[in-house]
């Protein structure tokens, strides 16, 4: 793709102002609202840098889910209307100048990147072989799905922990911003409509798991702020066991494989697709079900008394 | 194979009595003082099976390695069997006394279960056979006394087992590096009579054993309550007074004086210590304390305080006698552990039964007393002649060989401080001795009820331990009295001078 | 045959143990108890063929650089090994404690405790920068959660303050990564040790990884979120987060270290005064402290400080000294926590006024508690001392007199500051009632205290017989 | 300039700025907010790192996609706190 063009750069001016805005924003109201616009500028990038998948989840999850569980804090808590700064924090000005060095570092020395052997050509070369067409799928369900793992259990984890330390769920649940909530009662399906096709074209194509959970988790904070019911009875109770079906079920594949093939998720190549497959649409409803409790048990949790 | 672990045994008889003490329940007294007394019994048994071996010639030495290359390692030879036998007998009094004294106490299971910890560990100072070993058991020592001190709970005694922790974890901490230091250059520090440095150590690293040297002799003389380290040892009499006649007598700083003893004659060899000037150190350090504590014990009216400063003074008589280069020296210096140890525990144990029986905590308050508990008093006179150097108590032996040692070396400044320190033992004992025998008790004291002076569990071990006094100088010179076994260990470390 | 799954299989167990515990409250201690057992066997079975060579398990049947590996080698196996036994123990004070106070919290316990352990279990034997970094954000969401469980204002505030700072340094780390990603194309740790050199982006990246881990250990001064974190949390999360949670970074730090040869003294010597800072600080901050939770959480800064060391003095034998503290500090830190949280339940206090007297109520506590004061203190017998001596024996034989002097002077600040907690204990107050903290949780600390002591006879063979030297010097083949 | 070499630069730019901010700023929201954007930051870092080859390495893109769900997970606990150390009075400075 090569060379940057006047598009890249306001791309880059526009990532950098909206960041800073958020540094020195004036209240947590500003910095909030500043990362919203920080993350769409995101997805952006990503789509520029030919990163669709990533793209797909950061403006599902970095500017969709994230935005609106700080919006959430943010109406609990208020916002404060004047910047906070550390002043008397003398300590940290030889941190800061250590932090210095390093950019000088990193606009110096990092140029010119070594060539991209070892595992790039490695999985280059094993994704020729390979029936899964989507190479970072690939990567994240196949070559390196141990990570992939473990990650689904670091978000089982704090969904779990967010369930237990939010205190008590408010009883009350208020309907509000109507044109809001007719909008968004009607794009939630749309959005599960398009998560279903993502997961089922990320054997090949751009999307997977985590994107189409993302979408299906930004389709649920939707209905949820459209005041539905079942979004409410949903939000009161948090099905543990749908939450760590995903993670179960992701562990006793691998450790199926284990039993047969002598490592740990290592697919056999006739059921390496099917394995993947059903991997997949598991992780889908539990990782969505997971990142929407972290919304619900933030967005709806009572004062305690 | 019970043999050949017979150091271990002898470990295990107070370290095994002390758990099951803590074991037990706080009611049940009876079944305490039997284990209590029981474990001290046997110590004695394998303690006398020990001397009977060691006299034979025979090697009892085991060993544990803790790191590559660095073993908790038991060796007997005179010398510890000389600290043993004394710890041993002196426990066992002691036990008997403490048992009496406690009648009414708290927490008396805490008391009998650290009571035995702490014998237990200076029974591994005894045994140590390297330097390492030493260390690990002296430490363990500090620890063990320090629930002893601080038994009564009181804001005084908890201040008194802290000041004695502070001095005591300080030179601790001295030693450690020190010992760390000496296993760096030499690879191992094993007690070996005559010294455990190769000429090839001491040729090359004069300056570092100085350091090394310095700090092993004052991290152990914290203990011994060296000036300027002697400041714990007075404010530590708050403790009960079976514990400060321990204290006194064997465990605390007969443990310090012990390590000096290993460290000039078993570590740096005595002859390597006279050659790079180290006795001058240890002869000043110990002179200084002999008159430093004698003088001011002239100044204390709390009997266990005036004690105290008396025993900071004798301490070091065992340093004075190290630190006189001839055998004659070593002598006095090794026997007056001995000594030391079974006078002052009989003056600890007769002040601590006029206290628990008449409530006399003053020297200004002893007038008659002598009619009043008169063969306390007795044992008491017996305890401060010998103290003084009056011929017939073991005292004597000591100061006469002290003096012999010092005309072998052409010390005589050391003579001038003999003199001097007994002038002043005189002058601080016999105003007690005088008020307690000759001065009429104040009116309206009555004598105690009819019967013994005082409870038997108090009175008997302070009798027992004044006779062994008597007997230690009168038959000093007699097979195996403490004399002839410090005649064995110097000896043997002069072996090739005599 | 199983042999070569105990790397994932030790993983694994607590994990799925972790999911299935959050169905059920009830069950989920049986469940805790199944999986130490379950790992405690896996061990020990692969402890006969450790001694003959590392055990490789590559997963997917994938092999580095294109996936990922676990080697589980002999170091690999001693944390383990000692996460395991200090994980039982607080696994029985946790189970004693929350029966007997029946707090709340633990609904979220056990399964937030099971996945630490997994996590852990996965950072021992990883063998991919990467997957360490998923393992360490295991640890570090199931550590802030569980700090935060007991739910006062100042557990969740100090829980806040945790989040943050592990969340700054797993982005230090990951950025690390990256870097050296992008310089070797591999994350797999073996293969970068035969590629990496000295050059400015990797020591850019090893910086960043050494600031994120120096951290998540609580090195001074990075440690700011460690005193309030483990001081406000329960009393068995706090023996958690203390005797382990922190160990995973300085295992990992030490990893690199070894592996990667992390070239360069300045970086290592700086690691070892900010260590000695540490037990300086730490030891002084303790000492001044009125609240018992607060000086046995300086005392975790300080202790600390103690691993660090190895780095500037460096050789065999320091090495040794350094793991041997580590382990120790398992062990006692835990045990003091125990502690700490009996006498909190008898005496209803955890201030030192509070606690005067308390002895009388909790004598068991309190011996057990002493004898693991000794390996904090480094007083013998225990594997304190032993790790100290070796410390000390390393640094005089290397000429480091610095060190020596911070060696003497943490032993006694150590000292010094438990002894203010045994000393306030031991005040008679005779009309003062106290709570009867039951004799079971008294037991759990006197078993911790006795293995405590045990370290002193039988942890110097232990170190040396897992040969740590052979790995400093770099032996990863 | 290269479009990754860009990319990468402002990456970098992000994350250590990122930081200060975290380091600089006393509420915690508002910390949390700023390492939100310093992971961005090391994410665009790694995609630009990723996009050096052709086609770009898909290793690297995983690593974003796992970060970015470590980052949600993280976020999302730090905000409850956050939100309970708010409803429980008293400021969230610190």
């Amino acid at each position: 793709m090569g060379e940057a063009t006047l598009f890249d750069l306001l791309l880059v001016i526009a990532l950098l102002t909206t960041a800073l805005r958020a540094f020195w924003a004036k209240g947590s109201f500003e910095a909030v609202f500043s990362l919203l616009f920080f993350g769409f500028f995101m997805a952006m990038a990503w789509m520029r840098l030919g990163a669709a998948d990533i793209a797909l989840v950061e403006a599902a999850i970095g500017a969709g889910l994230t935005a609106a569980i700080l919006m959430e804090v943010l109406r609990v808590v208020g916002s404060s209307s004047f910047a906070t700064y550390r002043v008397e924090g003398v300590w940290m000005l030889p941190a800061a100048a250590f932090l210095g060095f390093l950019i000088a570092s990193a606009f110096r020395l990092l140029p010119p990147f070594a060539a991209p052997e070892g595992a790039y050509s490695a999985t280059l070369e094993a994704l020729s072989q390979s029936a899964i067409g989507n190479p970072v799928t690939a990567v994240l369900l196949d070559f390196r799905s141990y990570d992939t793992l473990l990650e689904v259990g670091v978000l089982l984890f704090a969904a779990f922990a967010v369930a237990k330390l939010s205190g008590p769920v408010a009883d009350r649940f208020e309907k509000r911003r109507t044109m809001l909530s007719f909008l968004s009662s009607h794009l939630a399906p749309v959005l599960a409509l398009v998560a279903g096709y993502l997961l089922y074209q990320g054997m090949d194509g751009s999307g997977g798991a985590f994107q189409a959970s993302a979408l299906l988790a930004a389709a649920g904070v939707l209905f949820s702020l459209s005041g539905q019911p079942l979004a409410r009875q949903e939000a009161l109770e948090s099905r543990f066991w749908l939450m760590g079906s995903g993670f179960v079920f992701f562990f006793l594949v691998g450790i199926a494989l284990a039993l047969k093939q002598g490592h740990l998720l290592a697919y056999a190549p006739q059921w390496q697709s099917a394995a993947i497959l059903s991997i997949e649409i598991a992780l889908t409803f539990s990782l969505a079900y997971a990142l929407l409790v972290l919304y619900w048990r933030i967005a709806h949790a009572g004062k305690a008394r | 194979m019970i043999a050949s672990l017979l150091p271990l045994w002898i470990l295990l008889t107070s370290l095994v009595g002390g758990l099951i003490i803590f074991a037990l329940r706080e009611g049940a007294v009876w079944p305490r003082t039997f284990v209590n007394l029981a474990a001290a019994v046997v110590k004695i048994i394998l303690v006398g099976w020990m001397v009977y071996g060691v006299y034979h010639g025979e090697d009892f030495a085991i060993g544990y390695e803790l790191l590559p290359g660095i073993d908790l390692a038991f060796r007997a030879d005179a010398f510890s069997v000389l600290f043993l036998v004394l710890s041993a007998i002196l426990w066992l009094i002691t036990t008997i006394y403490a048992v009496g004294y406690l009648e009414h106490a708290q927490n008396r299971r805490r008391f009998f279960g650290f009571f035995s910890l702490c014998v237990t560990a200076t029974m591994g100072i005894a045994l140590s056979a390297n330097l390492l070993t030493f260390l690990f058991f002296y430490e363990l020592l500090t620890l063990a006394t320090y629930p002893l001190i601080a038994h009564r709970g009181t804001a005084a005694s908890q201040r008194g087992a802290r000041i004695y922790l502070a001095y005591t974890l300080f030179g601790g901490a001295l030693a450690l590096v020190g010992t760390a230091w000496l296993y760096v250059l030499t690879g191992g520090v094993d007690f070996t009579t005559g010294g455990a440095l190769s000429e090839g150590v001491i040729a090359s690293h004069g300056a570092a054993l100085m350091v090394i040297f310095a700090l092993l002799f004052f991290g152990f003389g914290v203990k011994a309550a060296i000036v300027p380290f002697h400041g714990w040892l007075p404010v530590a009499m708050i403790a009960p007074a079976p514990v400060s006649a321990l204290l006194h007598a064997v465990a605390v700083v007969k443990a310090g004086a012990f390590g000096v003893v290993r460290l000039v004659y078993d570590v740096y060899g005595i002859v390597p210590s006279f050659e790079m000037g180290l006795l001058t150190l240890v002869g000043i350090v110990a002179a200084v304390t002999i008159l430093y504590g004698s003088f001011l014990a002239l100044f204390q009216d709390e009997l266990k305080k005036r004690l105290a400063y008396s025993t900071i003074s004798q301490v070091s008589y065992i340093l004075l006698g190290t630190a006189l280069f001839g055998p004659m020296g070593t002598v006095g210096g090794v026997v007056h552990l001995v000594h030391q140890g079974i006078m002052k525990i009989t003056l600890f144990f007769a002040a601590g039964n006029i206290a628990e029986t008449l409530h006399i905590h003053r020297i200004s308050q002893m007038q008659g007393i002598g009619r009043r508990m008169p063969l306390t008093m007795a044992a008491f006179s017996v305890g401060a002649f010998g103290m003084i150097g009056f011929p017939l108590v073991a005292g004597f032996a000591t100061k006469w060989y002290l003096g012999l040692g010092a005309i072998e070396a052409e010390a005589y400044w050391v003579l001038g401080v003999l003199a001097l320190s007994t002038l002043l033992n005189a002058a601080y004992f016999l105003p007690i001795l005088y008020k307690a025998w000759f001065q009429k008790p104040p009116k309206g004291v009555q004598r105690p009820h009819q019967g013994l002076e005082s409870s038997g569990w108090l009175l008997w071990p302070t009798v027992i331990t004044a006779l062994l006094s008597v007997a230690a100088g009168v038959f000093a010179g007699a097979d195996h009295a403490p004399v002839y076994w410090a005649m064995i260990v110097a000896r043997l470390e002069y072996g090739g001078l005599l | 045959m199983m042999v070569e799954h105990t790397p994932w299989l030790l993983t694994a167990v607590p994990l799925l143990m972790a999911a299935f515990a959050m169905l059920s409250a009830r069950l989920a201690p049986y469940l805790a108890s199944v999986s130490t057992l379950i790992c405690g066997t896996l061990l020990l079975q692969a402890l006969e063929p450790l001694s003959q060579e590392t055990i490789i398990h590559t997963l997917g049947g994938h092999a580095a650089p294109l996936g990922i590996e676990l080697y589980l080698d002999r170091l690999s196996w001693m944390m383990l090994a000692l996460t395991w036994l200090g994980g039982a123990l607080c696994s029985l004070y946790a189970f004693f404690w929350f029966r007997s106070t029946g707090h709340a919290g633990v609904a979220g316990f056990w399964p937030l405790w099971l996945g630490l352990i997994g996590g852990m279990n996965a950072l021992f034997v990883s063998g991919d920068l990467f997957n360490l970094y998923v393992a360490l954000e295991v640890i570090g969401i199931c550590a802030v959660s569980l700090a935060a469980l007991a739910q006062s204002r100042e557990a969740i505030r100090a829980a806040t303050n945790y989040l943050l700072a592990t969340y700054a340094a797993s982005l230090a780390y990951l950025f690390g990564v990256g870097i050296l990603y992008g310089l070797y194309g591999t994350m797999d740790w073996r293969l970068l040790a035969t590629l990496a050199q000295p050059e400015a982006p990797a020591l850019l990246a090893a910086g960043l990884m050494i600031a994120a881990l120096a951290i998540k250990a609580a090195l001074f001064p990075l440690h700011f979120w460690l005193p309030s974190a483990h001081a406000t949390a329960l009393p068995p999360v706090s023996a958690i987060l203390s005797a382990l949670a922190i160990k995973g970074a300085f295992y990992l730090l030490a990893r690199l270290y070894i592996q990667l040869e992390m070239p360069g003294s300045l970086p290592a010597l700086l690691l070892g005064y900010l260590g000695a800072a540490a037990i300086l600080y730490g030891g002084y901050q303790a000492l001044m402290a009125h609240n018992i939770k607060r000086i046995i959480a300086y005392s975790t800064v300080a202790q600390s400080g103690y691993f660090f060391l190895i780095f500037a003095i460096g050789g065999a034998m320091a090495w040794q000294g350094g793991f041997l503290q580590l382990y120790s500090h398992i062990i006692a830190k835990a045990t003091l926590f125990f502690a700490v949280g009996n006498l909190a339940l008898a005496a209803g206090s955890v201030t030192l006024e509070g606690i005067k007297g308390v002895a009388r109520a909790a004598p068991l506590t309190l011996f057990g508690a002493a004898m693991a004061a000794l390996s904090i203190a480094g007083l013998p017998p225990s594997g304190g001392f032993l790790a100290k001596w070796l410390l000390l024996q390393s640094a005089i034989e290397g000429g480091a007199w610095h060190f020596v002097a911070v060696l003497a002077i943490g032993g006694l600040l150590s000292a010094a500051y438990l002894f203010k907690i045994f000393r306030y204990a031991l005040i008679e107050q005779p009309e003062k009632r106290f709570n009867d903290p039951g004799v079971w949780l008294g037991w759990v600390v006197l078993l911790g205290g006795f293995i405590s002591l045990l370290f002193g006879f039988v942890g110097g063979q232990s170190v040396a017989w897992f040969d740590l030297s052979a790995l400093s010097l770099g032996g990863a083949s | 300039m290269s479009l990754f070499w860009l990319f990468a630069l402002s990456g970098s730019g992000l994350f250590i700025l990122g930081l200060l901010a975290t380091a600089f700023r006393t509420r915690a929201l508002e910390k949390l907010i700023a390492l939100n954007i310093a992971g961005s930051g090391v994410f665009l870092f790694f995609v630009a790192l990723a996009g050096r080859s052709d086609p770009p390495d898909p290793v690297l893109q995983a690593m974003v996609l796992t970060g970015i769900v470590v980052s949600v997970a993280l976020t999302g606990l730090g905000a409850l706190l956050i939100r309970r150390q708010m409803t429980e009075g008293g400021g969230d400075d610190g």
